[in-house]
């Protein structure tokens, strides 16, 4: 009734102590389509590198998909679209996403010239060297948006810091292998549905490692509202994705199907992510609870009693 | 007490929080906590409409303990002298003092002079006329004192008709228990307040009183400040630096518009209006109001070079300096009778600048209907206000009570100047005159009010040139001569200004009023203005960096009278002219020198010795003493017992406010019975202590905000910060009544009722009373039906009633109903309004 | 600028070039920002006033560019308020810009329904006929008790106190010479 | 105190750090602060949402308020106080910390964000492309996206760079009257507010506590610290705020390994069977 909730003395009126990050759901949706070129890129130097063009050709695909509809989603959500440029002005190794546009743009500059050589027929060479560049760089497309998020304030991120670039790259595997099985004859698709399974496996073993180490209060989020909903559903397609590939992926419908839940799977993964993101800054004891556990000096008397993290306060109620 | 300083002035309240750093003790005696309760030592919470028990409490405290510093009380006050034998108190007559009239509810104040004195001051006889304070108000002088003949006195303090002795009888029974029982507060919160309040005062230390419209805002308002004029007196508060009694004024030039006279009342330099009755001719005035002895010994070198001002060359000695051109009043005209005229048609054509009754004034309902029974209006503001839009706005057009179509008032707009597009000076709280310089030229039709009214004389006086009507003479031999400048014909206000001042016989500007002659050789439209422009510069706009002088910064801009910063000063030496401590030290008398120096200008005569004893027949300053600083005063004195001047008593009393749920503890007369009140349609009461209304409120001001609202619901980042009407209840209340934090309230009285948002706020304690609990509801005033923020208006609720002395309203303290939820609309809403009790007697 | 210097200026190659290897701090300055200056270096002239809200009279500078009011903060010169400002005073400028204010005169007749436009030339003649006319016909030449009073009661005048001591005079004086005894402000309420 | 990230490179260039010292135990809540950034700044006003919490209707540090004014009422002693007293009113007046080591200026991918030569932290309108990652980075929640006009940038409290080039005091500090908000020189601010707290905690009130005045914390200290009269949290502010990049070895890391870890699986894929 009061003005001061008493039931939230620890916080302000109950509101955030840190704010909501602003992205909207093109970012995870650029999760996504990122970790799904730069897998595929990696499966396609593989089968480049193991003889199997027809493979080579469909991880292409999906990796041109990716670096193709990234850029929209990327510069769409920006405040300010028309300086998407600026992302260029400066190379910082502290901020993933910086270091990210450099690799996203090596990235799609590769995948894009392989392609290209591939569309019109040309310069084998070019693109033999393209996809390589491009197969290398993958596994970072794959895992920097990991980074990206762990290096925030938001509880549910940074606490999963080093879990969720291995949940990132699986996902992101998990999604190359369903595409490049569903785009691929069954015969030449072995690779394809292998990755698939080992990356949906992964997936939801590091996802659930994740939620685990999170612990109790900030683990939470998984269980409560959108974060939950997605992780839900983002499990059980994985899961029946891992299994039907596993089980039924040399035909070619069992392919598409698993394919397609390994797809959803690990873009409900991503959803699930940002929501969980979203949700734990919202709760002002997320950031409050942990950061007091965890023990600090931010707070100090300096004369009279020694400097310490602990509450000088007898009582505040 | 009564001022909420750090919401309303913050940027003073900036000396108070320095003080409480370096160890001064910040109390605060207020209703509500407010952001002022929350930085000071103490608060204390104490019933809307008490503030003299708490106070008189004080008086008692001091008088018991002996705590009051003997040689001021002795020397500078009249406590030592003797009051009229026929003088009885409240405390003889249950709440009366001796010659009240019960038909005409005012008292003859006759028997409450000096003993012995020939008796002939204003007050007093003019109330024997019947008439109601008019005159009073801010009028200081303090009557006559026949020269040759100082008041007959005790020092010994022993006299039982001596006003000390008097002054113990009156407040004996304001006990700390009492004051408990009145106000609502611990008896140990009251003895550490007027503990705190004693020890720091007295030789080597100093107390200072603040108060706002808290005090003034009550029907018993001008006792108010009168009690905290006692303790500052018996403690020897007044004229020393770190003492006084603060007045916190609310708008920028309040004083200024005080001093050069907006009021019905009052002529520029609180010369009394002439009354049609007793000042029939100049002689008649000047005896009436010229005092003998003081500076007011100067009135009629005051008055008439202020008619010359007016009337220059036509104001002769053979016309009695254009006497006669001055309208006469005789009765009270301010501004809520003027709004009753209005609706009963007496009042055709209104001028606005820059107030907003129809949201500002008590009962701003009756305001409203007084502004649809107009036949013009001209308003002149930077918005379009509540008062300016009312035929097309007003809450009572949704009621049917009133009808676009209907209201034949005439309205015209006039868009205003702001501080930064015209040259002028406010008058701050403490008598300060700054200048402040144009920085841009007004846009479209925006005008200064110095253009407005320049130009609108000039028309007027084109239009009536031919005239040979007697009754246009006055404005056809107006001064009205002021040069103007650029493509808007800008008057000069620096122009003005030096007319303010007054010149002398060679037409050079004057710098003291000293100087004024009562020959009609010199002119000066505000004496206490003289020297403003003293060798013909405007020292107002005197800008030298207060970094750069001593604390005091004499050379900042001017302060009325003569650049004395504290008035008085002389009470900052002892009687003998020594300063009371080396820490208090701010103007002495220098032996050596023969003459006062110090840290101010000295507000004494200053060659004056301490030792001086006026001859019999010294006149008006001559015939003050060495010893007594407080120069306009006949006497010279501080005056404890105010033997005139006032309607309501020579010593301040506890009534109760008009609307109150209680009886008065102390007397069987309940509310100050001089207290002015207009029952009418319109103007209807709450039944005294009735249940139907078993809450007091009291309006205020937010920081965030500007009285009617005009300047800051208007301006985006103001209205941000409060963007909504809401009233303050306390947890208890809101469980009573069922009101949900963030929810609707709607708030009754037999006037009208309202809705506001409802804040729940432990700030908000009921008060017990006599073992009864009282909810308080807090109700800002702010809004208004316009703006960027909207909301009902806090004073639809209010009565008109009024200080007897001052006619100021009481919205302090008033009795209401609350309930949950949002106000009817339409017809409805009168007719909840109607479902509840209300009055048109004025009783006792 | 060309391209020469477009890539010079470059802040990829100033972390480089500049010792900023992280880009946090000179390197990646923008042209805009190291010619960053505060905006009243370009004020025309700056005028010393005194807060319009209440009567405490805090110090004020009004710096002026283009004609037109650019900013308003404390005058730290006041020994009244030594630079400093409430939140009233600080939007000051907000005022006295304020989208709410209105530039042009508005005219409602009697009985009418919206405002109409007038000439402010027009608006003065108006309410100079309308104090003629009003005063002519409420003219008392004595009171109720026969004492003459010369005035009318049929003109009265409220606010004063947010404005200018020499504009309260001069109401006060004109007031006078029309025989307006009805002359109140703020003060009283 | 710590210079900050990025202010070794100005070199001899480099200003004394300034800063914010913020007295809460002075704050009389007037918002003047408020309101005199925005005017200097130009910030837009934020809408009139009326929240009913105490008198804060500004709600909470934003790219449209740069000041905040935190009211807090409180059934609890008040130590400030004579006698017996149950309920206290706490004001704060809220503004970017100004971080040694800032999360928003590390994250910035454009370089908007920079460390100035007197060591604070600002954001270059001209440059900011209005991603939003600074918002996840900051430990206060200081920064938030200006949707108002289509603005989309990102904005927060400068201290008044460009008054600072002409040695003029922010805007809030100079106008604050009672001197809660003070500018200076941080050393010497450092220095005033351990000697107020000191004073206070020897006066009896054990709940004064210096806040972001340790270079030893999360975030190195802030170029804006406070003195609380009670725990952070009841402000809104994190009671130990650590600067995300603290742990960017270990993210980069993490991110090594899983990366490792896709091109080990992919490896795996084509190895398992020659099909």
């Amino acid at each position: 009734m009061s003005a001061t909730s008493p039931t939230d003395a620890l916080s302000y009126y109950g509101r955030p102590i840190i704010k909501e990050p602003v992205w909207e759901s093109d970012i995870p949706l650029y999760f996504f389509t990122g970790g799904l070129a730069g897998a595929s890129d990696l499966l396609a130097l593989g089968a480049q590198l193991s003889g199997n063009s027809r493979l080579r050709t469909s991880a292409l695909a999906s990796a041109t998909f990716g670096v193709a509809i990234s850029p929209y989603l990327l510069i769409k959500d920006l405040g300010r679209p028309l300086r998407f440029l600026n992302m260029l002005r400066v190379f910082k190794v502290t901020s993933p996403l910086s270091v990210g546009t450099w690799i996203f743009s090596a990235e799609s500059t590769a995948t894009g010239i392989a392609a290209a050589c591939r569309l019109f027929g040309v310069l084998p060479r070019v693109r033999a060297t393209a996809q390589v560049l491009a197969g290398l760089i993958g596994p970072a497309q794959a895992t920097y948006t990991g980074a990206l998020v762990a290096q925030s304030v938001v509880p549910a991120w940074h606490e999963a810091r080093r879990e969720l670039p291995v949940v990132f790259a699986a996902s992101a595997a998990a999604s190359a292998g369903g595409a490049a099985a569903i785009l691929t004859p069954a015969e030449q698709a072995g690779p394809a549905r292998r990755l698939g399974v080992i990356g949906g496996v992964a997936e939801v073993a590091a996802s659930k490692l994740m939620e685990k180490r999170l612990g109790q209060l900030v683990g939470s989020v998984y269980h409560e509202g959108e974060a939950a909903k997605y992780s839900r559903l983002a499990r059980a397609s994985t899961l029946a994705g891992t299994g039907l590939m596993a089980l039924a992926g040399r035909r070619r419908a069992g392919a598409v199907a698993a394919g397609a839940l390994l797809l959803t799977g690990s873009l409900c993964n991503r959803f699930a992510v940002y929501h969980a993101g979203k949700q734990s800054a919202r709760d002002p004891h997320h950031t409050s609870i942990l950061q007091k556990e965890r023990g600090g000096r931010a707070v100090t008397q300096p004369s009279n009693r020694a400097g310490n993290g602990s509450s000088p306060a007898a009582s505040t109620r | 007490m009564g001022s909420n300083m750090a919401e309303n002035h913050p940027v003073g309240f900036q000396w108070v929080m320095e003080a409480r750093l370096k160890g001064a003790t910040v109390m605060h005696v207020d209703p509500r906590f407010t952001r002022t309760s929350a930085m000071a030592n103490l608060h204390v919470p104490i019933r809307a409409g008490s503030d003299i028990a708490f106070l008189g409490g004080i008086v008692n405290y001091i008088l018991e303990n002996e705590r009051w510093l003997d040689e001021y009380v002795k020397h500078f006050t009249n406590a030592p002298v003797l009051i009229d034998e026929r003088f009885q108190d409240t405390e003889d007559l249950d709440g009366f003092f001796s010659g009240f009239d019960p038909d005409k509810r005012i008292y003859d104040t006759s028997t409450w002079h000096y003993a012995g004195m020939p008796v002939q001051e204003t007050a007093g006889e003019r109330s024997k006329g019947g008439t109601k304070g008019e005159q009073s108000g801010h009028g200081a002088q303090a009557g006559h004192l026949a020269h040759g003949e100082p008041p007959e006195e005790d020092e010994t303090l022993q006299h039982p008709r001596c006003v000390f002795q008097l002054l113990k009888k009156h407040y004996r029974r304001y006990t700390p228990e009492v004051v408990s029982q009145i106000c609502g507060c611990t008896k140990e919160q009251f003895l550490e307040v007027a503990e705190a309040l004693c020890e720091n005062s007295g030789r080597e230390r100093t107390s200072a009183i603040v108060y706002s419209v808290g005090w003034t805002q009550h029907t018993v308002g001008v006792q108010y400040i009168r009690t905290a004029a006692i303790i500052q007196l018996l403690l020897g508060n007044i004229g020393r630096p770190g003492g006084g009694i603060m007045a916190l004024r609310g708008h920028a030039s309040i004083q200024g518009s005080t001093d050069l006279a907006t009021l019905y009342n009052v002529l520029p330099g609180y010369l009394p209006m002439p009354h049609a009755e007793k000042d029939t001719d100049l002689a008649a005035y000047l005896d009436n109001h010229a005092g003998t002895t003081g500076w007011w010994g100067h009135f009629d070198a005051y008055f008439i070079s202020q008619l010359k001002s007016f009337w220059g060359e036509h104001a002769t000695k053979e016309n009695d300096f254009c006497f006669d051109y001055l309208p006469k009043i005789d009765g009270d005209h301010s501004t809520y009778q003027s709004a009753m005229d209005m609706i009963d048609g007496k009042v055709r054509g209104f001028f606005l600048f820059g107030e907003n009754p129809a949201v500002g004034s008590a009962n701003s309902r009756l305001q409203r209907f007084a502004l649809a029974s107009l036949d013009w209006l001209v308003v002149r503001d930077f918005v379009e206000i509540e008062s300016a839009s009312f035929w097309k706005d007003a809450p009572e057009l949704e009621t049917g009570e009133l009808k676009t179509e209907e209201i034949g008032t005439e309205v015209f707009f006039l868009p205003a100047a702001s501080h930064v597009e015209k040259d002028g000076a406010f008058t701050n709280t403490q008598r300060l005159v700054q200048w402040h310089f144009k920085a841009v030229e007004p846009e479209g039709d925006c005008r200064s009010d110095l253009w407005f009214v320049y130009h609108l004389g000039r028309k007027i006086r084109e239009k009536l040139a031919e005239s040979d009507n007697p009754r246009d003479r006055p404005i056809l031999d107006l001064t009205w001569q002021y040069a103007t400048s650029g493509p808007l014909e800008e008057p000069s206000a620096d122009q003005v200004l030096r007319e303010i001042n007054g010149v002398g016989p060679d037409g050079s500007a004057l710098g003291t009023y000293a100087d004024l002659k009562p020959d009609g050789s010199t002119s000066s439209g505000c004496w206490i203005y003289c020297g403003i422009y003293g060798d013909e510069e405007n020292k107002a706009a005197r800008k030298h960096p207060g970094q750069e002088q001593s604390w005091v910064a004499p050379e900042w801009a001017w302060s009325w009278p003569l650049n004395r910063r504290i008035l008085y000063n002389r009470a900052s030496a002892d009687s003998n002219g020594k300063p009371w401590s080396e820490r208090k030290k701010y103007v002495w008398w220098d032996g050596r020198k023969q003459k006062w120096v110090g840290e101010d200008v000295p507000d004494f005569q200053e060659d004056k010795p301490p030792t001086f004893v006026p001859p019999d027949d010294a006149e008006a300053e001559d015939a003050i003493a060495g010893d007594h600083p407080f120069i306009l005063q006949a006497d010279g004195r501080g005056w404890i017992f105010a033997a005139a001047g006032l309607m309501d008593g020579p010593l301040p009393t506890h009534y109760e406010p008009h609307e109150s749920p209680f009886e008065n503890p102390l007397y069987s007369q309940r509310a100050n019975p001089t207290r002015q009140l207009s029952p009418r349609k319109e103007n209807p009461y709450n039944p005294a202590a009735s249940n139907a209304y078993p809450y007091v409120f009291s309006t205020y001001r937010l920081t965030e905000h500007h009285t009617a609202g005009g300047m800051s619901r208007t301006v985006p980042y103001l209205a941000e910060l409060q963007p909504e009407f809401f009233c303050e209840v306390s947890p208890g209340l809101a469980e009573e009544r069922g009101l949900e934090h963030g929810g609707w309230a709607t708030i009754i009285t037999s006037r009208t009722a309202i809705e506001a948002r409802v804040l729940v706020t432990e700030r908000m304690k009921p008060i017990v009373v006599d073992g009864r609990a009282i909810h308080q509801v807090g109700v800002p005033y702010h809004w208004g039906t316009r703006g960027l923020t909207k909301g009902d208006s806090g004073n639809d609720l209010f009565p008109v009633a009024l200080d007897p002395n001052v006619h100021i309203q009481e919205v302090k303290a008033a009795s209401c109903d609350i309930r949950p939820g949002r106000r009817p609309r339409g017809k409805a809403l009168r007719e909840l309004v109607e479902s509840y009790p209300s009055t048109l007697e004025a009783s006792a | 600028m060309r391209p020469g210097e477009l890539i010079g200026r470059w802040p990829l190659l100033r972390q480089v070039r500049e010792g900023d290897a992280f880009g946090l701090g000179r390197a990646v300055q923008s042209t805009r920002t190291q010619e960053l200056r505060p905006r009243t270096d370009a004020a025309q002239h700056v005028v010393q006033s005194i807060c319009p809200y209440c009567a405490v009279g805090c110090g004020q500078l009004v710096y002026v560019r283009d004609g037109k009011v650019d900013q308003i903060e404390g005058d730290p010169d006041s020994p009244i308020s030594r630079g400093r400002l409430c939140p009233k005073g600080a939007a000051s400028k907000n005022l006295v810009t304020s989208p709410s204010r209105e530039y042009k005169v508005k005219y409602r007749p009697p009985n009418g329904t919206e405002w109409e436009e007038l000439e402010l030339g027009q608006a003065m003649e108006m309410i100079a006929d309308r104090v003629i006319e009003t005063r002519k016909a409420t003219w008392q030449k004595q009171g109720d008790s026969g004492a003459p009073t010369e005035r009318t009661m049929g003109i009265a005048m409220l606010g004063g106190a947010t404005l200018d001591n020499e504009e309260n005079y001069l109401i006060k004086k004109l007031a006078m010479g029309l025989g307006v005894v009805q002359v109140e402000n703020q003060a009283r309420i | 105190m710590k210079p900050g990230d990025g202010v070794e490179t100005y070199g001899r260039e480099a200003q004394p750090r300034v800063g914010f010292f913020t007295d809460t135990s002075v704050c009389i809540g007037c918002k003047a602060c408020e309101v005199a950034c925005k005017e200097w700044n130009l910030v837009p006003d934020d809408g009139l949402v009326w929240t009913g919490n105490s008198y804060d209707n500004s709600g909470e540090l934003s790219a449209n308020t740069w000041r905040h004014v935190a009211f807090i009422e409180q059934e609890a002693p008040d130590p400030l106080k004579r006698g017996k007293h149950d309920f206290r009113w706490l004001m704060e007046s809220d503004v970017c910390k100004h971080c040694t080591h800032a999360g928003c200026l590390d994250v910035c991918p454009t370089g908007a964000i920079f460390r100035t030569e007197f060591g604070t932290v600002v954001i270059q309108d001209d440059v900011c492309n209005g991603c939003g990652y600074c918002v996840t980075a900051c430990p206060f929640g200081v920064i938030t996206k200006r949707e108002l006009g289509g603005d989309g940038g990102m904005h927060k409290c400068t201290l008044c760079y460009d008054r600072l080039q002409d040695g003029m005091e922010p805007a809030c500090a100079k106008a604050c009257p009672t001197d809660s908000i003070q500018f200076g020189p941080l050393d010497e601010l450092v220095e005033r507010a351990r000697e107020r707290c000191g004073d206070l905690v020897e006066a009896g009130v054990s709940e004064a506590r210096l806040y972001l005045a340790d270079e030893n914390d999360g975030i190195g200290g802030a170029g804006a610290f406070f003195l609380l009269l009670d725990e952070p949290e009841v402000y809104g502010l994190p009671p130990q705020p650590i600067v995300p990049t603290k742990n960017l070895g270990t993210i980069w890391g993490a991110a090594a390994v899983a990366a490792g870890a896709l091109a080990a699986g992919v490896a795996a894929a084509f190895l398992g069977s020659g099909k």
